[in-house]
């Protein structure tokens, strides 16, 4: 199970790279960094993933106690939680960027932003 | 055709008008560095306009006699061939002749020649590089004409490009007779030169200086363009 | 107060700022640069109090329990140090950004607070992920920020970052992950104790590959090259205030956070970070020689002086407590300096690095420029100087020669730009454009001027090798800095007083060598100074040039120590730069002088470091003692660096211009002052290394013929100039050759006859240069043929260079001939045989350009133009007149200099000394008496001239046009001048001697490296994609190629 | 060696002796010459006349102040040469001024009239004198070098640099000359005297009709006068120093004339035998032909 979500999240990672490598279209490549870090993402969780553990909050049915035989690593929740928020600011950042490049030059091609170079 | 004149004689012929001075010696203004506007005169500045100056012999006569037989010993000829004359000049430096034997050598500069030789007829233009020659010589200095031509114009005494009497424009010394004279009658000419110099007559130089304005005059008359102060120092 | 505060504070305004009315704009930017300035101040409050040790580093834990389960900070000196270094930044560029923010609104100034405050978490944050987050505000508060450039390009720049920051943070995440999963802690201390142990899983299969990603990813903020081109993009079109934090600040930032994640690789990691650092610092450099924009350059040299950091991170290993001490003074020189350009940059309207030509009419930015130039370079007093001392020092010690010689390479590159740019600033045509100078931005790279000078005293402090700041010399010299508002001609008597006095205090501490030494730069100097009494104004600029390279002369031959001797060379190389740099065509030679002089101080660098072995301080007696493995090295380096300045053949294509364009008083400094510090450098050398061999070759037999080349082909390339100050620039060239030949000979008289070449080339070299200065001030001209006949004009100049032919001709009976039999006496001893024949066809050739000078200049036909000349001015046939007086006393007395200096060389070499009995002068081999030389030879001359004014006194004086000319006359006096191409017959037979080989290599070199900058600059297409592509490609190389690296 | 005040009267003693045997042995040479030629030549006392002659002469023009000092420098560069050059070996008080210097300065000193001659002539303004100059200067440069590498071998053959002393070595029979001992480098020196005096194939110089005589193109009268003086002592001079390097010196009057007229002879036979060279020839000579010799003569000692 944990290997099959992260191979999961890997192939999510190399699809939204190769993604974000072969187009040239500003949206799309957006798109593709937005599946590459879902992948990230589902890989973050799988890695603190324990079989048989339940989610690491503290309530009823997990008693403080016995927390850390029963719940799974709770630091890689966290990472992801923080991780998720953060790529989402990116990913408007980049957008206001697109809208902001597509006003400039009336085209979403990325090659075609190449005045500064050398 | 021109016109004698002796010496101390007015010149009887009308003057010619001046020719206009050749650009390179006209004044001219010109920036000197720091921007000021100066005029150049090059006859003025680039010449010296002193006139000849007389030099008699300064010293008692047994030192003078001294000097000119040492005088006559040592000709030194100007390397100057003027004419069609100069072609029996070689001959004189041959095993043939050999005239260093008499003290007679050749000089290539004018400054340190003190015999020259007008060997056959003057061009004016050549004349007046002669001239030139003649007057960056050192006092005394001695001139020779030699053959017809310097006489009386020779075979060209009607050429309008020749001179015919050189004695109107230098103080000839001695004449060589013949056209063309031989080496053999110019080694006799130096030799007779030679007495004149030890009997303390070639004063030639103090004679040009004396009469400057009428040998100048003369020369003018054929020389329509010395472009120069008149004595070429 | 808590470190956290720094986060917070930035935090909270920023938040705060959020909720203010966005009318209220004044009192928002208010706000923020109070709350930058509390941040600041918190940094600095630290950093004083872990400096001063009243306090130690602190852990800040954030939640209140232990990692891994909360994330913690560390306030330790390095951290408050870059916090601060930070903040400081950050408030300044607040200040810098007036504008933009105000018309931009809070939200901006929000960004920048978030920027500041993220880049200061990088820094204080001990948790990985906690790093990653900070990155990631970092990211965005960038992509924010860039947006207030002016630039319309910097919205794509931005986007290109946006792109490669995606790529990163993907392949950080996942590090961090497996790197938790292996370690089981986030934090980093925890992972490196985990790692270091070496029982834990961190750093192998998995956690090897986790590690590569997280430090690949840390490494991507470096800018590394070529995975770069976003960076640059950033750095050109960004506004120029965000820039210097992008640089300063997030170079930092990164820097540090790469450093604290090597904690956890391990020493193992090191040669990648080498690696990468030195390649990134080399190959920025190079493509940093292309460009023409100056915040694209900016961006090269930023990425450069990262990779350099980085590289010394490298070095971590090895350098111990001077770790801190070396990164941190390149990286704190780096930070000002750039942050100080990219303002200072703000303040021009135009892009191209011409354009800074405008700064030439506002000395005081002309200054904050050079200083920001110099430390980049690492030129003393600041603390770049300092850290690549150490550095050195700490490499050839561990024999990390390839890392060195890399360093060093890359360095004189990057001097190369910088001092070439810098020529443009001073010798261009300035721009329309006006520089901008509201108060507040030329506060604000003042500031960063006063820091740089500020953090130059204290690492000179902290070197524990002896402040620069605060040698006596060094700030004479600067002190004219200040009174530069002052009249020239009251500087100049305060320059004059200044140098007399300190020969005055440091007399008794000279031995005879020094003493010559001394009296030749000090008195001297003061000598040639007074010709500098001609120029009116202020001359800014002028003095503490002059009196920089005085101080660097001064203090260099009391040095004791490589360290001294180092600083002062660097110091007087500096000096003399700006001092060439000033004449009207001098650009392009300046700038191969501070080049050529660079390339020779870093080899002196080089082979001091190799010498010393780690030994600090290292006196330079010590020399005598290296052991014989490195002796022919650290003797081939010191003598190559001492070559530059003497100008050695091979190394000497700076000289002929740099000399030849100089003002007219610069010129006998450069020429016969300056060019004695190489022959200095090589008495000491000489002196305590003597003899080496070189895999069996004789070095002293080496220079031996260096020494003869450059004194025949020196001489050569004379005789063909048409330039008089070139002829005499080249002739520098043949007498140092000679200088060199008499020192290489190591015997007592070569060393003898060096030392008569060091006084007397001194005296006529600057009397001629005055001389000809004069004239071409008088003429407007240095070219010989377009003067002639000016003797009569400017008799005292004609007696000078007179005098000065005769002198240096080595004719008797003046001094000159003394040289010339001490080198005769000189060679009977000594077995090199081959040599001689070079240096005895030199000696007339010499004869040959000398005739040229004199006749060309003073005889022969004088010119229209120059009709009405008048002699030199006063001030400069003055010292002509004493160098005259001096020649004449020096050529009857010679005994009044060399005796103590004979007896002196007696301790080195105590065989064929010289016996000084009466009048005359006894070697093993021969003898000479001066005063009767003198003597016969004036009774002769005044008798013969008697006699010839018996004879021709009434001789008429003429004109020069009455000269026999063939029965004709004169054209014009041009056409009558005999004078161009004067030597044409000799160019016939030998001119294929004075091919220009030397400058063609050199061109070569050039060239090569410039076409390989413009060739790789094609690698930067503009792309964004293209970019990404760079990076990931980059990372799959650096990790292939690191597998062969680490265990 | 010191100085004696007696030292003066043989100082000109020396000189008149020396100018006497100069105006004599120069038109000795050229009455060789012109034998050569088939002809008999000046008379043997030409060379007074011409120089009284000369000292005679009424007028002179001056082109200025170094036109006027460049006999003088001329002048006092031969008459020094001579006196700083011990004449006769054995003799204190023909060696003359020698006590002020060594072989050093006589080579040295030889510079010093070329170095006034040359800066007299560049005052005349003439371009010829220039030319001149130029090419003599051109010249020296590479026919000084064998003879500077046959000095250099012969004062580490004798470990001196003082003239005496090398001729102090050469005594006691011809076999001991340094012609004998160190044969390369008299061959290097030799070649180099060649190049020297003046004479074909090395006068272009003086190119009589291309550039009138070169430097001297101006001079006349009394400068004439002391340069002539010059040219009768200053070879003499030359060949002394020739003579007492590698022909064991001279130990009274008539030896010193017959090798000075010896040596004298090597130019003159050269002379009449070859035509002239170009600058550039010469110099190509020098370098192809004697300085090998030189450098060889050098590595062997």
């Amino acid at each position: 199970m944990i290997l099959v979500s992260m191979a999961a999240g890997f192939l999510l990672i190399l699809m939204g790279l190769y993604g974000a490598l072969t187009n040239r279209n500003i949206l799309r490549m957006i798109v593709a960094f937005t599946i590459a870090s879902t992948g990230v993402n589902l890989v973050l969780v799988s890695v603190g993933y324990l079989a048989g553990r339940t989610a690491p909050i503290l309530d009823a049915a997990v008693p403080v106690a016995d927390a850390a035989e029963r719940i799974i690593d709770p630091v890689p929740q966290a990472l992801v939680l923080t991780a998720i928020v953060i790529g989402l600011g990116i990913t408007a950042l980049m957008l206001a960027y697109a809208f902001k490049l597509y006003e400039t030059k009336r085209t979403l091609d990325i090659s075609k932003f190449t005045e500064l170079k050398g | 055709m021109e016109a004698f004149v002796k010496p101390g004689e007015k010149n009887r012929l009308k003057e010619r008008p001046e020719r206009p001075v050749k650009q390179e010696l006209q004044p001219r203004v010109v920036k000197t560095p720091d921007g000021q506007e100066i005029t150049v005169e090059p006859l003025k500045d680039y010449y010296c306009e002193a006139p000849p100056r007389v030099h008699p012999p300064a010293y008692a006569k047994i030192v003078e006699d001294l000097f000119n037989w040492a005088r006559a010993e040592s000709l030194w000829i100007l390397g100057f061939g003027t004419g069609c004359g100069a072609i029996e000049m070689r001959p004189l430096m041959t095993p043939r002749f050999d005239a260093y034997r008499y003290g007679i050598q050749w000089r290539p500069t004018p400054r340190q020649a003190n015999l020259f030789v007008i060997s056959g007829y003057l061009s004016v233009k050549t004349l007046k590089r002669a001239i030139r020659s003649y007057e960056q010589m050192q006092n005394p200095k001695y001139v020779v004409g030699l053959g017809s031509c310097t006489i009386n114009g020779g075979m060209y005494w009607d050429s309008y490009n020749t001179i015919k009497r050189l004695d109107r424009y230098l103080p000839v010394d001695l004449y060589i007779t013949g056209c063309m004279p031989r080496p053999e009658a110019l080694l006799a000419g130096f030799l007779e030169l030679k007495k004149i110099i030890k009997a303390g007559k070639g004063e030639g130089a103090n004679r040009y200086a004396e009469n400057f304005d009428w040998y100048k005059a003369n020369q003018k008359q054929v020389i329509h363009d010395w472009d120069m102060p008149d004595y070429s120092w | 107060m808590s470190p956290i505060l720094i986060i917070a504070i930035g935090l909270g305004t920023a938040f705060l700022l959020a909720f203010l009315d966005n009318r209220l704009r004044a009192t928002a930017y208010a706000i923020t640069l109070v709350a930058l300035a509390v941040m600041s101040w918190i940094a600095a409050d630290w950093l004083f109090a872990l400096s001063s040790g009243s306090t130690g580093p602190v852990e800040i834990f954030t939640a209140g329990t232990k990692p891994p389960f909360a994330i913690n900070l560390r306030m330790g000196l390095a951290e408050a140090a870059l916090t601060l270094l930070i903040t400081v930044t950050g408030l300044l560029a607040a200040v810098f950004l007036k504008e933009p923010m105000m018309r931009l609104g809070r939200r901006s100034m929000a960004v920048l607070l978030i920027a500041t405050m993220s880049f200061a978490g990088i820094v204080l944050t001990r948790d990985v992920f906690n790093l990653f987050v900070f990155f990631e505000l970092a990211v965005i508060s960038t992509g924010g920020l860039v947006l207030l450039s002016d630039d319309a390009r910097a919205l794509s720049a931005g986007f290109k970052y946006l792109i490669v920051s995606q790529v990163i943070s993907i392949l950080l995440l996942i590090g961090i992950i497996f790197l938790y999963h292996a370690g089981g802690s986030l934090n980093i201390d925890d992972l490196a104790a985990a790692s270091a142990a070496g029982n834990s899983t961190v750093l192998l299969k998995s956690g090897a590959l986790a590690f590569f990603l997280l430090f690949i990813a840390l490494v991507a903020e470096l800018k590394p090259f070529p995975a770069n081109g976003w960076a640059l993009d950033i750095y050109e079109s960004a506004h120029p205030a965000f820039s210097a934090i992008f640089s300063a600040a997030a170079g930092a930032a990164s820097l540090y956070a790469v450093d604290k994640a090597l904690l956890i690789g391990g020493p193992a990691w090191l040669p990648v970070a080498t690696a990468i650092g030195l390649s990134t610092f080399v190959a920025a450099n190079v493509l940093a020689l292309s460009q023409t924009s100056d915040r694209r350059l900016l961006g090269y040299s930023s990425v450069a002086q990262i990779g350099l950091v980085f590289a010394v991170i490298g070095q971590k290993d090895l350098l111990g407590d001077q770790y801190l001490f070396i990164a941190g003074g390149i990286l704190l020189a780096h930070a000002v300096a750039k942050a100080g350009l990219y303002w200072l940059s703000g303040t021009l309207p135009e892009r191209a690095l011409t354009s800074w030509a405008e700064l030439k009419h506002h000395p005081v930015l002309l200054f904050a420029f050079a200083s920001f130039v110099a430390m980049l370079v690492g030129l003393p007093p600041f603390p770049g100087f300092y850290a690549k001392w150490q550095l050195a020092h700490a490499l050839a010690a561990d024999g990390r020669y390839l890392v060195l010689g890399l360093i060093l390479l890359g360095a004189l590159i990057e001097a190369g730009y910088l001092f070439r740019w810098f020529g443009y600033a001073l010798k261009r045509e300035a721009p329309a454009q006006q520089v901008d100078l509201s108060l507040h931005k030329i506060g604000v790279v003042l500031i960063a001027v006063a820091a740089g000078w500020g953090l130059g005293y204290l690492w000179g402090d902290l070197s524990g090798l002896g402040n620069v700041l605060t040698a006596l010399p060094l700030l004479f010299a600067l002190s004219f800095l200040a009174l530069d508002w002052l009249p020239a001609k009251v500087k100049n008597a305060i320059a004059i007083a200044g140098l007399v006095a300190w020969f005055l205090v440091s007399y008794p501490g000279y031995d005879p060598l020094r003493l010559i030494f001394g009296v030749i730069i000090l008195i001297g100097g003061a000598v040639i100074l007074l010709a500098s009494f001609e120029t009116h104004g202020r001359r800014i600029g002028f003095y503490p040039s002059a009196m920089l390279m005085y101080a660097g002369l001064a203090m260099l031959i009391v040095a004791e120590d490589s360290f001294g001797f180092f600083a002062a060379w660097e110091i007087l190389t500096l000096g003399s730069y700006f001092l060439i740099l000033r004449g009207k065509k001098s650009e392009p030679h300046a700038l191969s002088y501070i080049v050529f002089s660079l390339g020779g101080a870093f080899a002196i660098l080089a082979g001091f470091a190799v010498a010393a072995q780690g030994t600090q301080p290292f006196a330079l007696q010590g020399l005598a003692d290296v052991s014989a493995t490195f002796a022919p090295y650290v003797f081939i380096l010191l003598a190559a660096g001492f070559m530059t300045k003497t100008a050695a053949i091979g190394l000497h294509i700076w000289l002929p211009g740099a000399h030849a364009e100089a003002e007219t008083d610069v010129s006998p400094m450069v020429s016969g002052i300056l060019l004695k510090a190489g022959l200095y450098g090589f008495f000491i050398l000489l002196m305590t290394m003597g003899k080496t061999q070189f895999y069996g070759v004789e070095l002293t037999y080496v220079l031996l013929w260096i020494g003869a080349l450059s004194a025949l082909l020196g001489n050569l390339m004379a005789i063909f100039q048409e330039d008089a100050k070139r002829l005499l620039a080249y002739s520098s060239i043949g007498q140092m050759g000679y200088a060199l030949f008499g020192l290489a000979l190591m015997n007592h008289l070569g060393w003898l006859m060096a030392l008569m070449f060091v006084i007397n080339h001194y005296v006529y070299k600057s009397m001629l240069f005055l001389s000809v200065g004069g004239i071409a001030k008088r003429t407007g001209t240095k070219l010989m043929y377009r003067m002639g006949g000016l003797i009569t004009l400017m008799p005292l100049s004609f007696i000078a260079v007179l005098v000065g032919i005769i002198a240096m001709s080595g004719v008797p009976p003046l001094s000159g001939f003394g040289g010339r039999w001490i080198f005769y006496n000189a060679i009977m001893s000594s077995d090199a045989r081959l040599p001689m024949v070079i240096i005895f066809l030199s000696g007339p050739i010499a004869f040959l350009y000398l005739f040229r000078l004199i006749h060309t200049i003073f005889l022969g036909q004088l010119k229209d133009e120059h009709r009405r000349l008048k002699e030199a001015p006063f001030w400069i046939v003055l010292p002509q007149m004493l160098f005259v007086a001096f020649l004449i006393g020096f050529a009857i007395f010679p005994g009044l200099a060399l005796r103590r200096v004979d007896a002196y060389l007696g301790s080195f070499f105590p065989s064929h000394g010289l016996a000084w009995e009466g009048l005359t002068i006894t070697s093993e081999y021969g003898y000479w008496s001066p005063v009767s030389i003198m003597i016969v030879v004036a009774v002769i001359f005044v008798v013969l001239l008697a006699w010839l004014v018996f004879l021709n006194h009434r001789a008429q004086k003429v004109k020069q046009f009455n000269i026999v000319f063939a029965a004709e006359r004169p054209y014009r006096p041009e056409t009558t001048h005999f004078a161009w191409n004067f030597f044409a017959p000799y160019r016939k037979a030998l001119g294929f001697l004075t091919e220009p080989l030397v400058t063609r290599f050199w061109g070569g070199i050039t060239g090569t490296l410039h076409g390989t900058a413009d060739l790789t600059r094609r690698f930067y297409t503009g792309d964004g994609q293209v970019y990404a592509f760079h990076f990931v490609g980059f990372v799959v190389i650096v990790y292939l190629l690191s597998m062969g690296v680490r265990p | 060696m010191t100085f004696e005040w007696m030292k003066i009267p043989f100082a000109l003693l020396t000189l008149f002796i020396v100018v006497n045997y100069g105006l004599l042995l120069t038109a000795l040479m050229q009455k060789i010459a012109a034998r050569v030629g088939g002809r008999y030549g000046i008379p043997i006392y030409q060379n007074y006349i011409d120089l009284l002659k000369n000292y005679a002469l009424r007028s002179a023009i001056t082109h200025g102040f170094m036109f006027y000092l460049g006999p003088v420098f001329r002048l006092t560069g031969g008459v020094g040469l001579l006196l700083f050059v011990p004449t006769i070996y054995g003799s204190a008080m023909f060696s003359n001024m020698s006590f002020a210097g060594d072989l050093i300065l006589a080579l040295y000193f030889i510079f010093f009239g070329s170095l006034g001659m040359a800066l007299g002539a560049g005052e005349s303004g003439h371009p010829y004198s220039a030319i001149g100059v130029s090419r003599g200067l051109s010249q020296v440069t590479m026919a000084e070098l064998p003879l500077a590498l046959a000095v250099f071998a012969i004062a580490v053959q004798y470990q001196t640099l003082s003239i005496t002393e090398i001729v102090a070595a050469q005594q006691g029979g011809f076999l001991h000359w340094t012609l004998f001992t160190n044969p390369l480098a008299v061959i290097a020196a030799m070649l180099s005297f060649l190049g020297s005096m003046m004479r074909p194939p090395f006068d272009v110089v003086l190119a009589p009709q291309e550039i009138p005589i070169g430097p001297p193109t101006e001079y006349h009268s009394a400068y004439l006068a002391l340069m002539q003086t010059n040219r009768v002592i200053f070879p003499i001079a030359k060949i002394v120093i020739f003579m007492n390097l590698f022909f064991g010196g001279a130990s009274n009057w008539p030896v010193f004339f017959v090798k000075v007229f010896a040596i004298y002879m090597v130019s003159v036979l050269v002379g009449v035998v070859f035509p002239r060279f170009r600058v550039e020839q010469s110099i190509r000579w020098f370098m192809v032909w004697a300085v090998p010799i030189g450098i060889a003569a050098i590595l062997i000692v």
